[in-house]
């Protein structure tokens, strides 16, 4: 609850810091801050705390999940500095909804009730579809705003229609009670409490952007300002997938069997699809947008074989995921400040124009790819490990296919950077990216070495 | 002076559904996003209707919270919109579609 | 019940008369407010005095050409000024215009009902009123209209803001959205009950807004002559831009009426309790007090009009969400703060 | 009577809500969704929840509509001649409209009839509403004011012309 | 630069005062003003009722005066039309025939004579220019019309009546009259 | 401990040459080679000397999903880790005198390679040993990758697509034993033997499979091998000789260490066809090898007939296959390693490696002539060379098997005698022509690399009796499982 306070904090301090002029320590200020609520809220993991009758819980999950989101945002605030000086009179504004979508994913991580869930949501999404357009004279970028502001704003209506005949079902927005009127009454449940169910699937499937409710990220991701597009793939990401493995855990985990045919379809589809189609990019960015769509399916595969006891494997996976995502698109706004395109061209002999940035991509792109010892390849192995413990090979035979469809893209950026000729002159790196980069790198390896920390917050 | 729950829950289907038509039926994207809000609607009548037949207000308190977030959506999408049209001088959602792969 | 129903009838009936005489007599108010502003003696010519000048300004009205321009769209063109009217019209019936009336021992109340949240009907249907402009000016299909809708809904809608949040304010004294009890509240014969003594700001940014919602000078840019020609109204003649008129001068009386409710204690007047008069000619004289009231500040609607300039448009916007809008946030929380500190 | 009245203003929602979608003049279309919030405010008083529907009527008719109708004007997109989807598109949206109805009606059909309360229930009175909202719906209500401010700031950053030429002190 | 003219005004941008900064202040003493000025004395006239004082050298409708014995003084020379600055008057010469002796005091008189009152700024320097005190302004009005036409004022309207002379002496001050006089003197002579 | 210090030694002079930057990589890869080569001899002394304990590490890394650090060596390891770090010091020296850019990478990488090929012949946990194998797919990758030759990019990707789709069949089958260890989870190699060995007919057979697909591409056995003649013409020689010499080993040791033993029923039911299949490939192979002009192709098609058969032997499931199969996985390292150094000089010196080009080489380099001679004989398996004994041992026992099919493989040796002959009449043999003619003999590292190798085909073909006592109570150990299931056989 700290984090969620000090996140709040923060935004309005941004907010105000325009006043003072207080630009310069703005970042520094919101990374020690963030910093301190981390350092506040990993003390308390172990215990379970609700807070505002029983509106938000804070429990190793939702903790675990805080945490996760703002260390990753503090790795990206690190990033995008550039993102924010570009336009120094919004500077502040930039600021402060990336915090407001911060304490959106926190309350995503931690609802209690369906009324935070929504809430929580809606801050996420109102602040990003803002920053996906902030880049205000690019064509490109209010169309990716817009974009997903329409389909956001649809997905939040099927959402709500679901809360809402859940809510006639059962008579309580609370997640606790629904799931225990859930076991009680489930021969009496209406029917349209199953609807009901559904309909928050599509509405979450939507906002982790699972096929076929994905169509918009791809040009969402590749249209938004990129160091937007690392938060969005990234935080947003996490927080989303957080919301959706506690409503379909906790509050519908018991009728299991009456949504898991939905989502196993779901699940193949965002599994094979946008693989596929990842494939056929020469955009790197919208690339790695289609690969983050792909994530998501083995997530879901994770989910499905166990929803109830998935949340490590996933919060595992999602940890591996941020890490190296963050590092990719660093690398990727490196490249792109000089080239000023993210086609994969412009990664043509990377490796010798920067061997840094092509190493630690590299190390990024092998660790999405799922290749040992990177992070990527446990998280990766414990949604295996979960699915083949329930029977399902032929699903995680389906999920390899995919795995070395997406080794087959990444490798494209790789040997572009390994094999071609330089696409132009070295690039200079600031000292503080490099240090950032070499973090992160490190990060991936750290994450491999000992994942026990992480797997037994749960 | 009584109304089943569940012609209230038709009623709000029906709504529902139009203004599902009319996302994927206009162009125009203030209609479409006006269809959005209809939809928005539509949820509320249902949870009014369901507060009412509960006897529970929590349902109509959660209306007000949908209200207000309406209210933050049209703020921001017609912020966009704006833009956009500044930019492109349509509001044809079909344009949208330069990004596709 | 049928004499209720009856009573109600008659209620609303009457309401409804006043409003429109006191829209009407407003009409010639103003402008013998401004002659006398103005060191002339106004229309004087039609009766006595020219009290029969609005019979005559209506009767031109009725009489004069209807013109609909061909281009306009007509159904809309002819919905805009009624729904100015309706929405203007519509305010009236929450007003309490006096306490009970007692005849043979049974109470007539002199409000026509009395709903648990009678602010937010005033504001909705306040709300509502802006779609007249709108439509109209749009339904006109010329610029010089459809600009003066345009900011006649950008200004409603920054002006409604402020007015709600300086009225919460005003709601969170008294604990209560009735109209009637509010009013109540106010009751004790000493002048210092009424609420404006608690909530000077609250008042002051709501009178401002008030002018703002009316569109009154010095906020009537959506029908700025000097830059929109006639503003919304521009492609109107004959009952139809009367009624545009009427709806004015309604919105005032309404403001005036609901801005005496609140903050000059409505009906109730200083030492009422020690007259020593029947329950029922309190009831009548306070009403008489109201309307004193409410004439008032018509009559301070038009002083004003006829004392300050038209503010400029980015000057309007300034003005409410920069000054009014945080003014009205800084009553609120003053208010809460000394509200919570009497609580301990 | 109620029932009629339910009848009469669900008949006149569903039509206008139609009207909304297949008006060819935006405007129109704005004025239409008006006239359904309308017929949902009744609704909402039928059901004695007068605090919500004052407030439907204040956000959605007052402010959200306004606000629709005033970029409609100011973008001047009063214009009748939206390029028409192709037939196929417009085909496929109705079709799949139409599924998405069929689907929620065969999987609602088995409901079996309640009734609603006496309408002389007083939750719908603002003052239920605000105890449950400010106790037990405190953090949420809290969590609106960040969200509104977020719409806001974003709102704010979106809109504001580019001062690309200006460099801040 | 300095100032060649020394007229223009520097304007001074200072800031605003906080008393002045919230304008109430000013605002109130706005509507003090106005409020004074309810309760002054009312400038209107009801004119029909009550009919405001001319002034004694009020300048109105022109008139040709006759003589004594009732001819025309007129005699056409156009000297009230040459000083007129706004070019209202015209006129038509014409030779007195016999029998006329009693219409026209010489023998030269003006057949028609017009003022466009439209035009006429009523600066009375026809009257000043006429040699034979033929054209006065008097305190009369000039009539409105419907139409131009009716404001072009030919003999009928200028020329005083026989049997009701107009006093034009009325509105001359003492030395004016004393001028015409001496004037009327040389003239006559 | 020293099994430990023998896995990450390699890693840490890897990236102390990543980190130094220096011109004189070479030179400390090479030591730090050697460096290594004398540990794993003092690991065979201990091994010898029966301090087997020590050589032992074991504890839990990520308890949550059953991984822990668990490393031993037994003979079958031992020999695999002598074979690379033997053969490492021999392939870092022969790049000696030749200039490739970013000298510190390529030679940290080879670092690497040792390290995860060191880590995959010692590792006794399941998933520890696939991480390894997938660790030891990176920097080949990249050597090949940055210092390949022409069309370099579709080629190792085509190899990299291939392994790695292999493995994770693998990594599948792994975890699926995983889930059925008894008791408590664990990736401990008996644990998974029990599960395996605790599994259903059918079970069994998928299992084996899977397996069996990640270690025939690697092998590679015919028809996994499509990516194998193409990768070895584009890698870089010492790529080559990584690929040829060791990383083909990996595959064969799987079968023999996480194959066999996991899934008993599986190899027996399905045995016969993978070694149809093996034979088939050794024959197809081989036909291909005789018509290639290219001389990397052609022993790159060669190393497939070999790996055929070593495979086949292996899957006879009888203590001579498996002897066999050991001693020709260490001679046909070192022969292959030398065929691939002596490719490199010829196309050093020719710019060439098409056998019409080439021709008459003997008259001008004698020494590289009887060098290459030598070489190929063990290659095609003359009594007294290390190819002989291996060769013999396994067509033995495939002929115990089935007798035609073991006639089938005898044909390798009459084959590989063809077209290795052929090649060494086009390249050595016959007159100068212009471009071999400026040949120039052996220099001091081609030497230093080329005479221990030969001497080392010879000895062991003399005396093998040292190498197969290594392996064999390994061997034995691992055949005790089949002999209450070769009755069904």
């Amino acid at each position: 609850m700290n984090a969620l306070y000090i996140v709040c904090g923060l935004g309005l301090t941004a907010l105000v810091a325009e006043l003072f002029n207080a630009r310069k320590i703005l970042s520094f200020l919101v990374i020690i801050g963030l910093a301190v609520a981390i350092g506040l809220t990993i003390p308390e993991l172990g215990t379970s705390v609700s807070y505002f009758t029983n509106m938000v819980v804070f429990d190793n999950f939702a903790m675990a999940f805080s945490i996760l989101i703002m260390t990753v945002t503090i790795l990206w605030f690190w990033m995008a500095q550039d993102y924010f000086n570009q336009d120094l009179a919004h500077y502040t504004d930039r600021a402060s909804l990336i915090l407001f979508t911060v304490a959106g994913g926190i309350l995503m991580a931690s609802f209690n009730n369906m009324a935070i869930l929504f809430l929580g949501i809606e801050i996420l999404s109102l602040s990003l579809y803002t920053l996906a357009g902030s880049k205000r004279d690019s064509l490109a970028s209010n169309e990716a705003a817009f974009k997903y502001f329409l389909m956001g704003s649809f997905a939040t209506g099927f959402l709500l229609l679901g809360i809402a005949l859940v809510y006639g079902a059962t008579a309580s927005f609370n997640v606790q009670t629904i799931a225990a009127t859930v076991v009680i009454n489930s021969a009496t449940l209406p029917a349209f409490f199953y609807v009901g169910v559904l309909l928050i699937m599509v509405g979450l499937a939507f906002k982790i952007s699972a096929v076929p409710f994905h169509f918009w990220a791809p040009d969402v991701y590749s249209g938004s300002p990129t160091s937007v597009t690392a938060f969005m793939s990234t935080v947003v990401k996490v927080a989303a997938i957080a919301a959706f493995v506690k409503v379909f855990s906790v509050c519908f985990g018991h009728i299991a069997p009456s949504w898991s045919l939905v989502l196993k379809i779901i699940m193949i589809l965002t599994l094979a699809v946008p693989n596929l189609i990842a494939a056929a990019q020469d955009n790197v960015k919208r690339m790695l947008a289609y690969s983050s769509v792909g994530h998501v399916g083995y997530i879901l595969l994770a989910f499905l074989s166990q929803p109830e006891n998935s949340a490590s494997g996933i919060f595992y996976y999602l940890s591996a995921y941020s890490v190296a995502s963050i590092t990719s698109f660093a690398v990727l706004l490196q490249v792109e400040k000089l080239n000023s395109g993210t086609d994969i061209v412009q990664f043509n002999g990377l490796f010798k124009r920067n061997p840094l940035l092509a190493v630690a991509i590299t190390v990024a792109l092998l660790s999405l790819a799922g290749i040992p010892p990177l992070a990527g390849f446990f998280g990766k192995y414990m949604v295996f490990i979960q699915a083949i413990d329930k029977g399902m090979i032929s699903l995680t035979i389906l999920a390899i296919v995919t795995s070395l469809m997406g080794a087959y893209y990444y490798f494209r950026v790789i040997i572009a950077m390994f094999l071609q000729e330089p696409a132009g002159g070295a690039i200079t790196v600031s000292t503080s990216q490099k240090i950032l980069i070499v973090v992160l790198v490190a990060g991936m390896f750290a994450l491999s070495m000992v994942p026990d920390y992480l797997l037994e917050l749960f | 002076m009584k109304i089943p729950v569940e012609y209230y829950l038709w009623l709000s289907l029906a709504l529902f559904c139009i203004g599902v038509l009319g996302v994927l039926f206009r162009r125009n994207a203030i209609i479409v996003f006006m269809c959005i809000e209809l939809m928005l609607n539509a949820v509320n009548v249902l949870l009014v209707a369901f507060s009412t037949y509960l006897n529970d207000a929590a349902g109509q308190v959660f209306v007000f919270f949908i209200m207000a977030v309406a209210a933050a959506e049209v703020a921001v999408g017609l912020a966009i919109l704006v833009k956009m049209h500044d930019n492109t001088k349509t509001v044809d959602i079909d344009i949208l579609n330069r990004l596709k792969w | 019940m049928t004499d209720f129903l009856i009573y109600k009838i008659l209620l609303v009936v009457g309401v409804f008369t006043i409003t429109l005489v006191v829209a009407m007599y407003a009409t010639y108010g103003e402008r013998k407010v401004a002659a006398f502003l103005q060191d002339r003696i106004g229309p004087n010519r039609a009766g006595p005095f020219g009290i029969l000048q609005p019979l005559a300004d209506g009767l031109k009205f009725f009489m004069k050409e209807e013109i609909i321009p061909s281009v306009s769209n007509k159904f809309l063109f002819i919905l805009g000024p009624s729904i100015a009217m309706i929405t203007a019209l519509m305010a009236g019936v929450l007003i309490p215009w006096g306490n009970t009336l007692i005849i043979n021992g049974t109470a007539y109340s002199l409000q026509i009902t009395d709903i648990n949240i009678g602010i937010l009907y005033v504001f909705g249907v306040v709300s509502i009123g802006v779609y007249g402009i709108m439509i109209g000016g749009w339904a006109s299909n010329n610029k010089y209209s459809l600009l003066g809708a345009i900011r006649a809904s950008a200004q409603m809608i920054s002006y409604e803001l402020a007015m709600g949040i300086s009225i919460i304010a005003l709601i969170m004294m008294t604990g209560t959205l009735s109209l009637g009890e509010i009013v109540n509240q106010q009751a004790g014969g000493d002048w210092n009950f009424w609420n404006v003594v608690y909530q000077p700001l609250g008042f002051l940014i709501f009178i401002v807004c008030a002018f703002a919602e009316c569109n009154r000078a010095p906020f009537d840019l959506p029908e700025c002559e000097t830059e929109l020609v006639g503003g919304y109204h521009t492609e109107y003649s004959s009952m139809k831009l009367g009624f545009y008129m009427f709806a004015e001068y309604i919105n005032m009386f309404i403001s005036s009426a609901v801005l005496s409710t609140l903050y000059f204690g409505g009906y109730n007047f200083p030492f009422m309790n020690d007259l020593g008069l029947s329950h029922n000619a309190i009831t009548i004289l306070g009403t008489v007090f109201l309307f004193a009231k409410i004439f008032f500040f018509i009559f301070f609607f038009m002083w004003v009009r006829w004392t300050l300039p038209r503010f400029r448009y980015d000057q309007l916007m300034n003005l409410g969400w920069r000054v009014l809008l945080p003014l009205s946030i800084a009553n609120l929380l003053l208010t809460a703060l000394v509200l919570l500190w009497i609580d301990k | 009577m109620t029932l009629y009245l339910f009848y009469f203003l669900s008949f006149l929602a569903i039509l206008s809500a139609l009207m909304v979608v297949f008006s060819k003049n935006p405007v129109h279309s704005v004025l239409y969704l008006i006239i359904t919030f309308f017929c949902i405010f009744g609704h909402y008083l039928l059901m004695n929840a007068q605090f919500v529907a004052f407030v439907h009527i204040i956000v959605y008719a007052g402010a959200i509509m306004v606000l629709f109708l005033y970029v409609l004007m100011l973008l001047n997109l009063n214009s009748e001649s939206e390029p028409h989807k192709n037939n196929t598109l417009k085909f496929v949206a109705v079709i799949s409209a139409c599924l998405l109805m069929v689907v929620l009606v065969a999987a609602l059909r088995g409901t079996d009839d309640k009734m609603l309360q006496d309408t002389g229930s007083q939750i719908g009175y603002v003052r239920n509403l605000g105890k449950v909202m400010l106790t037990d719906f405190l953090l949420p209500f809290e969590i609106t004011s960040i969200l509104l401010l977020a719409a806001m700031v974003g709102a704010v950053m979106i809109g504001k012309k580019s001062s690309n030429t200006t460099t801040p002190q | 630069m300095e100032s060649l003219s020394h007229r223009s005004k520097v304007v001074s941008n200072k800031k605003m005062t906080f008393l002045e900064r919230i304008y109430l202040p000013a605002v109130l003493s706005g509507i003090a003003i106005t409020i004074k000025h309810l309760f002054r004395r009312k400038a209107t006239v009801s004119y029909p009722e009550v009919k405001r004082e001319f002034s004694k050298i009020w300048r109105g409708h022109h008139v040709l005066k006759r003589d004594d014995k009732g001819a025309e003084r007129c005699t056409a020379c156009g000297l009230c039309a040459v000083a007129c600055p706004a070019e209202a008057i015209t006129m038509t010469a014409a030779e007195r025939k016999k029998g006329e002796e009693n219409l026209y005091r010489e023998e030269k008189y003006a057949s028609t004579y017009e003022i466009n009152m439209l035009r006429c700024i009523f600066c009375g320097l026809c009257e000043e220019a006429c040699p034979k005190e033929a054209i006065f302004l008097t305190d009369r009005l000039v009539y409105t019309d419907f139409a131009r036409d009716g404001f072009i004022y030919g003999k009928d309207k200028l020329v005083e009546k026989v049997d009701e002379r107009i006093d034009v002496t009325v509105r001359q001050t003492p030395a004016v009259l004393e001028f015409k006089k001496h004037k009327q003197l040389s003239h006559n002579k | 401990m020293l099994t430990t210090l023998l896995i990450f030694f390699p890693l840490a002079a890897a990236l102390l040459i990543f980190a130094l930057r220096s011109k004189q990589s070479h030179a400390l890869a090479f030591g730090a080679a050697c460096i290594e080569l004398l540990i794993s001899a003092v690991v065979v002394y201990q091994f010898k000397t029966g301090d087997a304990e020590n050589l032992r590490a074991n504890f839990q890394w990520i308890e949550r999903i059953g991984l822990s650090y668990y490393v031993d060596i037994d003979g079958i390891s031992l020999l695999l880790v002598l074979l690379t770090t033997v053969l490492v010091p021999f392939i870092i020296l022969s790049s000696f005198g030749k200039s490739f850019s970013k000298p510190s990478t390529f030679y940290g990488l080879i670092l690497v390679m040792q390290m995860a090929l060191i880590g995959v012949f010692v590792a006794q946990d399941g998933l520890l040993f696939y991480l390894f194998w997938e660790i030891a797919l990176i920097p080949i990758y990249f050597i090949c990758l940055i210092w390949g030759g022409e069309n370099r990019g579709k080629i190792t990707f085509k190899f990299f697509m291939y392994t790695l789709a292999g493995s994770l069949l693998m990594l599948i089958a792994l975890i699926y034993l995983y889930l059925h260890t008894p008791g408590v989870h664990s990736f401990d190699v008996e644990a998974l033997y029990a599960a395996g060995q605790g599994l259903s007919g059918g079970e069994q057979g998928f299992i084996f499979w899977f397996l069996f697909a990640a270690f025939a591409v690697k092998m590679p056995v015919f028809p996994f091998h499509t990516w194998q003649p193409d990768t070895y013409t584009v890698a870089p020689t010492q790529g080559t000789m990584l690929l040829s010499g060791i990383m083909l080993k990996m595959g064969i040791y799987g079968v023999i260490r996480w194959l066999v033993p996991v899934v008993p029923f599986g190899v027996i039911t399905w045995g016969y066809t993978a070694i149809l299949i093996s034979v088939i490939g050794i024959i197809y192979a081989s036909c291909i090898a005789i018509v290639q002009k290219d001389f990397k192709r052609l022993i790159a098609y060669s190393s497939i007939a070999h790996v055929g058969l070593i495979a086949a032997g292996l899957f006879t499931l009888t203590a001579t296959g498996i002897q066999g199969a050991m001693i020709q996985m260490i001679s046909h390292g070192i022969v292959v390693v030398g065929m691939f150094f002596i490719i490199d000089i010829v196309f050093d010196r020719t710019k060439t490696t098409a056998l019409a080009d080439l021709g008459g080489i003997r008259n001008v380099a004698p020494k590289l002539a009887t060098v290459f001679v030598i070489t190929l004989l063990g290659s095609v398996a003359l009594p007294l060379t290390s190819g002989f004994i291996g060769e013999f041992l396994l067509i033995s026992s495939i002929f115990q098997y089935r007798a035609w099919l073991g006639a089938l493989a005898g044909l390798t040796i009459i084959l590989g005698a063809v077209y290795m002959l052929r090649t060494f009449q086009k390249s050595m043999s016959g007159d100068t022509n212009t471009l071999t003619a400026s040949v120039t003999d052996l220099t001091w590292n081609e030497k230093a690399v080329l005479y221990p190798i030969v001497v080392l085909i010879i000895l062991i073909g003399i005396y093998p009796a040292p190498i197969l006592s290594i392996s064999e109570p390994a061997v034995a150990k691992l055949l005790e499982l089949y002999s209450p299931l070769t009755a069904i056989r």
